[in-house]
């Protein structure tokens, strides 16, 4: 180990020896503080060339931003921030060099630009790191920003690679430098190969990007290259779609699950359950927001808790209402349109009052951030485990109503109260909690929205159309109505987007629910016979 | 017939909200114009064009009470047959513009001009003739409302069904409209109108005659709807409502019975809204979205569906109060409305005026009653608290 | 069969209907000459009821031909259309407009103009209403005749579907179950009323109670599991075997 | 009373608007308090008249008029969405009274009753664009938008820009979608296909409002970095990135004329007086509340230089008016009711601020566009003799082209 | 006594009044009979009973405890089963489902449909999928007796059970209610405008007319003519 670490260093050094003597990279470093960002592009493509991985840290701090110049002499640290003051790292030789007011700095500014030059000199400076996870991100980097400059540099660490996953890496990553260097037709051929087999958008990418250089007797390899990959592509792209359509068919149906409950099993038209979707939210805000301040560590666990609190604080909303004014519409359903409608603008305004009518930030734990590809797919995090939240909520639902007494109690007091009382029923429980359960539901279906969408007073008026729109085309008081109708809207709408654009997208399936509904009056799931029309 | 028809609806109540309209249509003109502003009886334009405004909103509650209170459609569209008129007069009244606008093109609206249109689309042909606009505002929500429901009654579409589709319907409008290509000038709509039959909008007598106008369409249009509901039709239309199949097994079309509704409740929806533009100087595709026309639905509910000056006064209720509280309480208003519907559903079942005449009709039978039988005990007179309980 | 067609007042052959695989009708044969007065009796469940159904438009047949007066084929007609035909039907389970007074029920009901335009310029003539004051009497609510249905007994409403059925003036009268509900006497009563109309009408009683049946006193189809089980003169079909078996019970 | 000179305040504080208006409200009452602890204006009080035109466009004509002639106000600040300044527009001309306009705007307007403080295209739109192209090389770009006028006009107007500049048309992507758009999955996978065609790619984008969270979520959730890929937005300021988790969006770019950060002793004194009003250290400042208080002192000045709150005076001395704005320089009243300011590149940061990455001198709000073929012969200037909105250089006319 | 005692009791729906000083006693183990026309209020009677509708003055006594102003699920809770004219069966339950809705107000060992259920309509347990609106008249009504009798009622309320039921099954129904009695010792109330199924089976009968009770007596006085003239036009 420390003998091949050794050899590193001694093949790092006989690399860039030559370029050593030109440059002082704690001078360069410096002068980074009086440069203009062409300038500082400039320097970094030296620092980088002095090849010294002391740099490396002082690089890092300039992407991160962390990189500040003494207003007195100029002279650059890293810095970590100290309460009003800065804890300063000498830039090259990382030890501390004391801690002054912030006042006395002044911040170096990167840009985007300078951002990609740091990556790529970092990913050409890293790439003999001992550390396994450093070299690959270091070969990710240099794939990721192609330059002639790195391609020495990819083939040395490529020789002396042992780790496969690394290695392949680092194939692709010389392949992509090669095509930016002036290496011979026949060593390009080959990279053009390399690189298409990475497959995806990326190597289009790259390969698109050499296309205005390449020599000539190269072009048809490009081309097939590039359009053997869209092949590919093309059938993956389907798949994403249908993901795409399903994951937006989760969210409605998360939207509307609730209310098919209140709707689809009560009968109220209850325009308050956006509302209490909303709520939902602004629980899971509370919920991080109380982690945040108290117990930051827990943050990731943040939704976990955010679920029964949401559940519980919306269901005694729910309760309350029910108790309040539900109640005494019972038989009166069209009134309660009327209530609820007044229920939704008072909730809405009370959170108005409370939170301010502005977004609140609800963070993602790690877990629901960023994605995974699968095949030719990018899947997000957050989007797979609202669909598998959604369903499990859906089926637990079902479960409930179709298998407990207490979800038969329900459909019975709901389709006859009167009769229900007699045989025994508890109806004024029922309700209230038939009530609380349709609403703590929607407050769960908050907790999940609060991801992907903004956490603002107006959040449950975005979803409350769309919710009915769902349970009335599933067909009213059938679940599995309610899950298929937002899987298959959320499917079409997506379908229809790309080819038409949101907007048409969105008036098209407003359109073809209105047809559709007119082949089955009663929605996809239509409840038949006697039983209905009586 | 027709005589016999008009003159089975003047019945007491209506005769006396038409008479009240009417002195209205001539009275607060006069008090506008021929006042003078420091008078104590004067009513600044302002005023007049807000009392315009909520006559404009209960000819339009009127509208969905035909449909929804007697007929059983709870129509959650009826702002896009408000808006359609809207539109149509918004249109006459751009091409009115002419050369004045800030281009100075004297047939584009401006929209056109800055978005690059050349010409003018097909669709705007034609509107800058009053008469052929005052026909648009009629036949285009006229039209929508006959092909809608053409399909929607003959599939038998029902219920919540028939609502959300409504609603499907205006929310597709609104997100058309607000498309810049539509030619309607996207979201912003159509504004700064000059001029109307030549007469300056902005002028005071313009808008005295357009509040009167206001005035006298509510009450024609009320009078029609007291005599369609008073005819036998009326009857069957009830009959919709509360038992659609029994009505069909009798030989009654109802696919008819509810398309004729629709239709010419759809049609004065969009003479609301073509009184409407002038006097608020917009419209923008925000007429059509949903919620316009779930408050619609509430204004009725809460004047008291299935009443004809219900409506009307719900509507004009609850547009006073949105004007006054949003002046007066901005940050709280909304507090005030939202319970105020709570408390009108849970205190005044029927709507406003429906409780009032139940009320009336319960005291009327419980004297029957009591005549009746006044050798009996004395009925307990908590009983209808009771069972408003149940 | 086939050769009453021309001459029946309502003639089914071979009809069908089945619900989620549970066959109601089975291949139904059954028809009413004019002028006939014919009671059904069956088992619950036996399809009497879905037969009306079918009859009325409401439920279309899987298989199997409905025809009225010998020409007009039911199947492919609505249930408004076929009420304007003249064929006028009274439900199990009463429905009258709960919301109106038994006098508009009434109104509502009576043979008029039915279009749009014919209601909108409706006006009550004379003898419209002397019609609805007769019906009134032999329905036995002119006491009643300002309070809404809703407010009405059971067997109040039954009383007064059966007035609107009357003010249809049909061809063709379906009546199930009508004296359901009703005392001895009142059973008797609609035994005669309902004979009297069948003087000058066609008319098919669904009934259960035997006597009222006897009353009748006319031919009887017996019907079970969706086809007809016997068919003759009451004391024929009720000394049946089969019918004492499923039907009567011993 | 007439010993108070009242103003009104007309921002939406419910409604889908009511989540930026209100803090305009806000920003308000602060400024006219702060007016009158130094003493009012004229040695009058300013009293705020506070109304809540709730989202609704009808009801703004209806609240102006209400402000205009039943409260008597002197001037009146608000609105936000161009559909709400159309609604008051023929409003304040009929009743001859001021709106001060404080959002940036698609620009093809100039009312004589009507000052525009916010930004016109040439103010934010253009000067970004120039960045992208100039500083990070980007040659290929996504026009990414609501599908309502402002995106559309500014879309317009950068298509021709960009066009004039040598892009081609296959280069330049416009996409647009409806309000409050929470679904971007499709949009953001197509912008990475668009991007990965070998040139630097960059979105502009006019995205309004709510649908802007979820936006950059999908951006961040799909890895769309901002040395990939940078969005440069122009309706996204610190209140919209407080309802977000910044650190996966560094680097994302948005054009104002202001950012919280700016160092700028004014700007901490105003910040400073804005935490103390709101009673909440952790309230954002923005560019529209730069706009307001620039349009708000700006009226002070010329009410004071009128010695009248009469209309037509201060129309007339508010020409020329300068005004500090917060970014330390000043910002004047032109003839065409538009300000100067300076534009402002900024670069999202971990803790949801900006970091300014290029600042332009101070640049004259240009009410008709150049790029678009009907206005660019058009100008507007407000002072006597012209006093006109729509003089028509080509034909030496005021009204517009025809006439 | 444990029996339904019903005590002086008025009835109103709005301002019409529908009972006027009614009183009877259901004893258990016996069958109670109400007679009368239609529209006299004999629902109306079995409402107060069951707590459908509010009874506006006198008392309503079972099981030794007041019943007045307790909810129907409550007095469900003391044994009252209750088969409502109309059937009001629960449309979209399946027959099964309908018949364990019964079960609310039993404790968990007594959860199950006894079979008695089923050998008295057979045809119930041929269509336990099936919904209970889908169901024909009769087989509803029987579905609606069977329903009330899975709750064990101490006390059964029966308003014209027989109507629409063919006539086997009446028969089978009779046997049904006698054995009832005398097995579990119930008390039973019944409505019935069927005279002979009544004069069959009744213990003691009570003819109403507008409201009030007009004549009480064992069955066989059903028979005279003074009797017969209640129920006639
Ligand atoms: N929509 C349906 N779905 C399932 N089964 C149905 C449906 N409609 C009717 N049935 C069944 O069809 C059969 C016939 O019903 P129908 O109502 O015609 O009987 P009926 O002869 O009128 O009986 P009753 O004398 O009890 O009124 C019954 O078994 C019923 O359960
Ligand atoms: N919900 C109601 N509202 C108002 N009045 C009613 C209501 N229900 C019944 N009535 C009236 O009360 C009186 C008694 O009705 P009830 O239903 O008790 O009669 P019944 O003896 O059961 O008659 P039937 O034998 O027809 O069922 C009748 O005159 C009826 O019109
Ligand atoms: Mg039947
Ligand atoms: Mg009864």
């Amino acid at each position: 180990m420390l003998i091949r670490f050794i050899t590193l260093i001694f093949l790092l050094l006989s690399i860039t020896t030559p370029s050593l003597a030109q440059s002082d990279p704690k001078a360069l470093i410096d002068q980074l503080g009086k440069a203009s960002f062409k300038q500082a592009e400039e320097l970094i493509g030296q620092i980088a060339a002095t090849g010294d991985p002391r740099v490396v840290p002082a690089l890092n701090a300039f992407g991160e931003g962390d990189l500040y110049a003494r207003k007195s002499d100029g002279a650059v640290f890293i810095t970590k921030a100290a309460g009003a003051n800065f804890a300063l790292i000498d830039p090259l030789t990382g030890e501390t060099a004391g801690e002054a007011p912030k006042s006395a700095f002044t911040k170096i500014k990167v840009n985007n630009n300078l951002r990609r030059a740091i990556r790529s000199a970092l990913g050409g400076l890293t790439l003999l790191s001992p550390d396994r996870a450093v070299r690959l991100a270091a070969a990710q980097a240099v794939l990721q920003s192609p330059s002639a400059e790195n391609l020495e540099l990819v083939e040395a660490a490529l020789a002396k690679e042992t780790d496969a996953e690394v290695k392949t890496r680092m194939e692709e990553a010389r392949a992509v430098s090669v095509l930016a260097s002036d290496r011979s037709a026949d060593e390009k051929r080959a990279a053009i190969k390399t690189v298409a087999s990475l497959g995806g958008r990326e190597a289009i990418g790259i390969l698109m990007s050499v296309s205005s250089t390449i020599d000539g007797s190269l072009r048809p390899d490009l081309d097939s290259a590039i359009s053997g990959i869209e092949g590919q592509l093309l059938l993956w792209d389907a798949g994403q779609n249908v993901w795409y359509g399903i994951s937006l068919g989760s969210v409605l149906l998360l939207a509307a699950i609730g209310l098919a409950i209140t709707f689809g099993v009560m009968g109220i038209i209850n325009m308050a359950h956006g509302e209490m979707v909303m709520i939902g939210a602004y629980s899971t805000f509370v919920v991080q927001q109380v982690i945040r301040t108290n117990y930051p560590g827990l943050f990731d666990w943040s939704l976990a808790i955010a679920l029964p609190v949401a559940f519980l604080i919306t269901a005694a909303v729910g309760l309350v209402i029910e108790r309040g004014v539900i109640r005494f519409l019972y038989g009166r359903p069209l009134e309660t349109l009327l209530a609820t409608w007044g229920i939704s603008l008072i909730l809405q305004q009370a959170i108005r009052t409370i939170f301010g009518p502005t977004n609140q930030e609800v963070g993602n734990p790690s877990w629901m951030s960023g994605s995974f590809a699968l095949g030719g797919m990018t899947i997000t995090w957050n989007r797979l485990w609202i669909v598998l939240f959604s369903l499990t909520i859906f089926f637990a639902l079902l479960t409930l109503m179709k298998r407990s007494s207490f979800g038969l109690q329900m459909r019975a007091v709901t389709q006859n109260r009167r009769m229900a009382s007699s045989m025994g029923i508890r109806t004024p429980l029922v309700d209230a909690f038939t009530f609380a359960l349709g609403s703590g539901i929607a407050g769960i279906a908050g907790v999940a929205l609060s991801q992907i969408d903004n956490v603002s007073p107006n959040l449950g008026q975005s979803y409350i159309i769309d919710s009915f729109m769902v349970v009335v085309f599933g067909g009213v008081g059938n679940l599995w109505g309610t899950l298929v109708g937002a899987l298959s809207l959320g499917v079409l709408n997506k379908f229809l987007e790309p080819s038409v654009g949101a907007v048409l997208g969105k008036i098209l399936v407003l359109v073809l629910i209105i047809l559709f509904i007119q082949k089955r009056p009663r929605g996809l799931f239509a409840l038949k016979g006697r039983a209905v029309e009586a | 017939m027709i005589a016999g028809f008009i003159l089975r609806a003047l019945e007491g109540k209506i005769v006396i909200a038409v008479g009240i309209l009417v002195a209205f249509a001539l009275l607060i003109p006069a008090l506008n114009l021929l006042t003078a502003p420091g008078n104590p009886l004067h009513v600044p334009t302002y005023i007049m064009s807000l009392l315009g405004k909520y006559l404009c909103y209960a000819l339009l509650a009127l509208a969905l009470d035909l449909v929804w209170g007697y007929c059983g459609i709870l129509s959650l569209g009826h702002g896009a047959f408000f808006a359609l008129g809207g539109y149509a007069m918004g249109m006459y009244l751009m091409r009115q513009i002419g050369s004045r606008g800030v281009y100075g093109d004297p047939i584009l609206p401006d929209f056109m001009v800055f978005l690059n249109w050349k010409e003018l689309p097909w669709f705007w042909y034609g509107m800058d003739v009053f008469p052929v606009a005052m026909a648009m505002v009629l036949i285009v929500p006229g039209l929508l409302a006959f092909v809608f429901g053409w399909f929607a009654f003959r599939s038998r579409v029902n219920g919540v069904y028939l609502s959300i589709i409504t609603q499907a319907m205006t929310y597709a409008l609104m997100l058309a409209f607000f498309r810049n290509d539509m030619g309607f000038g996207g979201n912003n709509g159509l504004t700064d109108y000059k001029e109307i039959l030549g007469f300056s909008v902005q002028a005071d007598g313009t808008r005295a005659v357009l509040f009167s106008l206001s005035a006298l369409f509510l009450a024609v249009c009320l009078v029609i709807a007291s005599a369609i509901t008073r005819s036998k039709f009326g009857k069957v239309l009830v009959g919709v409502r509360d038992a659609e199949s029994r009505v069909r097994f009798l030989g009654y079309r109802v696919e008819n019975i509810k398309l004729f509704t629709f239709t010419v409740s759809a049609m004065m929806a969009g003479i609301a809204g073509a009184l409407f533009v002038p006097q608020v100087g917009i419209i923008n595709p925000g007429e059509f979205a949903p919620a316009n026309s779930i408050e619609v639905v509430v204004w009725t509910a809460v004047g008291g569906r299935g009443t004809l000056i219900g409506p009307i006064i719900g509507a004009i209720l609850v547009n006073v109060g949105k004007s006054y509280f949003t002046g007066a309480f901005p940050d709280l208003w909304l507090f005030a409305l939202g319970g105020l519907f709570i408390g009108v559903t849970l205190f005044l079942p029927k709507g406003i005026v429906g409780t009032i005449q139940q009320r009336h009709a319960a005291r009327r039978d419980r004297k029957a009653a009591d005549d009746a039988t006044n050798h009996d005990k004395v009925s307990d007179a908590a009983l209808p608290l009771e069972q408003a309980a149940e | 069969m086939n050769e009453k067609k021309p001459t029946s007042i309502l003639y089914l052959d071979g009809v069908s209907v089945s619900f989620d695989g549970f066959k109601a009708l089975n291949s139904l044969s059954f028809v009413v000459e004019p002028g006939e007065l014919r009671a059904i009796i069956g088992p619950n469940g036996a399809g009497k009821t879905t037969m009306m159904d079918i009859i009325t438009g409401k439920t279309r047949p899987d298989e199997g031909e409905v025809f009225f007066n010998g020409e007009v084929d039911l199947t492919k007609k609505d249930e408004a259309e076929i009420a304007e035909l003249g064929i006028g039907r009274k439900f199990q389970k009463p429905t009258v407009f709960e919301s109106h007074t038994v006098w508009d029920n009434l109104e509502l009901a009576l043979n008029r103009k039915r279009g749009v335009f014919a209601t909108l310029f409706y006006r009550l003539s004379v003898e419209d209403k002397a019609r609805i004051e007769e019906i009134l009497e032999t329905i036995r609510l002119t006491g009643r005749k300002d309070d809404v249905a809703a407010n009405l007994s059971h067997g109040q409403k039954q009383w007064l579907e059966i007035g609107m059925l009357l003010a249809q003036e049909p061809k063709l009268l379906l009546v199930d179950e009508p004296v359901a509900g009703m005392t001895d006497a009142e059973t008797a009563e609609t035994a005669i009323l309902l004979k009297q109309i069948a003087k000058t009408r066609s008319v098919v009683v669904v009934e259960h109670d035997m006597g009222f049946i006897r009353d009748l006193g006319v031919k009887v189809t017996c019907l079970a599991e969706g086809s007809v089980l016997a068919e003759g003169s009451i004391d024929f079909v009720s000394n049946d075997q089969k019918v004492i078996e499923n039907y009567l019970g011993r | 009373a007439d010993d108070t000179i009242k103003v009104g305040v007309l921002h939406s504080l419910s409604g889908t608007m009511a989540i930026s208006e209100t803090t305009l409200k806000d920003a308000m009452l602060m400024l006219v308090e702060e007016q009158n602890k130094k003493g009012g204006v004229l040695g009058k009080k300013l009293e705020a008249v506070v109304v809540d035109p709730a989202s609704d466009w009808p009801l703004f004509a209806e609240k102006a008029r209400e402000l205009i002639e039943k409260d008597k106000v002197a001037a009146v600040f608000g609105c936000w969405t161009s559909s709400s300044r159309k609604s008051v527009l023929p409003v304040f001309e009929e009743l001859n009274s001021i709106l001060f306009y404080p959002v940036q705007y698609e620009g093809e307007e100039s009312s004589r009753n009507i000052f525009y403080t916010g930004a016109a295209p040439n103010q934010q739109a253009i000067p970004a664009v120039d960045y992208l192209a100039n500083e990070e090389g980007v040659e290929r770009w996504v026009l990414a938008g609501t599908d309502y006028v402002y995106p559309q006009t500014t879309n317009k107007i950068l298509k021709a820009y960009l066009m004039s500049k040598g892009v081609k048309e296959e280069d330049i992507m416009i996409n647009y979608t409806p309000f409050a758009h929470s679904d971007w999955q499709t949009i953001v996978s197509d912008i990475k296909k668009f991007g990965s065609a070998g040139k630097k790619t960059a979105v502009v984008s006019t995205i309004n409002g709510d649908a802007n969270v979820p936006f950059y979520k999908e951006l961040a959730n799909q890895g769309i970095k901002a040395e990939d890929i940078p969005v440069v937005a122009f309706s996204v300021g610190e209140e919209e990135l407080a309802g977000l988790d910044t650190a996966p969006l560094v680097g994302h770019l948005a054009a104002w004329n202001y950012f919280q950060s700016v160092d700028a002793d004014v700007n901490a004194e105003f910040i400073k007086t804005w935490h103390a009003f709101t009673k909440n250290d952790k309230r954002v400042t923005n560019d529209p509340m730069e706009a307001a208080y620039i349009g708000f002192n700006a009226w002070v000045k010329a009410v004071e230089a009128a010695g009248t709150t009469d209309t037509d005076a201060v129309l007339d001395s508010i020409i020329g008016v300068s005004v500090p704005n917060l970014s330390g320089g000043t910002s004047t009243v032109m003839p065409n009711h538009h300000i100067t300011k300076p534009v402002l590149i900024g670069e999202i940061q971990a803790d949801g601020q900006f970091e300014v990455v290029q600042e332009t001198p101070a640049v004259v709000g240009d009410e008709w566009s150049d790029y678009l073929p009907d206005s660019k012969d058009l100008i507007s200037d407000w002072r006597k003799p012209m006093s006109c909105g729509n003089f028509n250089v080509a034909s030496g006319k005021c009204g517009g082209k025809g006439s | 006594m444990s029996e339904l005692v019903v005590d002086n009791i008025n009835l109103h729906y709005g301002a019409a009044q529908a009972l006027r000083g009614v009183s009877l006693v259901a004893p258990m183990g016996k069958i109670t009979c109400v007679l009368g026309r239609n529209g006299v209020g004999k629902s109306s009677l079995l409402r107060a009973i069951t707590g459908q509708h509010p009874a506006s003055a006198g008392e309503i006594r079972f099981a030794e405890k007041t019943m007045n102003g307790m909810a129907p699920y409550q007095r469900a809770k003391l044994g009252v089963g209750y088969v409502p004219q109309g059937r009001e069966i629960f449309p979209l339950l399946t027959v099964k489902e309908n018949l364990e809705t019964g079960y609310a107000p039993l404790v968990r060992k007594d959860r199950f449909i006894p079979d008695d259920i089923f050998s008295l309509f057979p045809v119930l347990q041929s269509m336990l999928g099936r919904r209970g609106g889908d169901l024909s008249g009769g087989q509803q009504q029987q579905l609606a007796i069977g329903r009330a009798l899975v709750m064990r009622p101490r006390l059964l309320v029966l308003d014209e059970p027989t109507e629409g039921i063919q006539p086997s099954i009446i028969k089978d129904i009779g046997r049904a209610i006698r054995y009832l009695r005398d097995s579990t010792g119930m008390a039973i109330l019944l409505v019935e405008q069927y005279l002979d199924f009544c004069r069959e089976l009744a213990d003691y009968v009570y003819i109403m007319d507008r409201g009030e009770i007009v004549h009480e007596g064992a069955a066989e006085t059903l028979d005279s003519a003074d009797v017969r003239r209640h129920l006639t036009v």
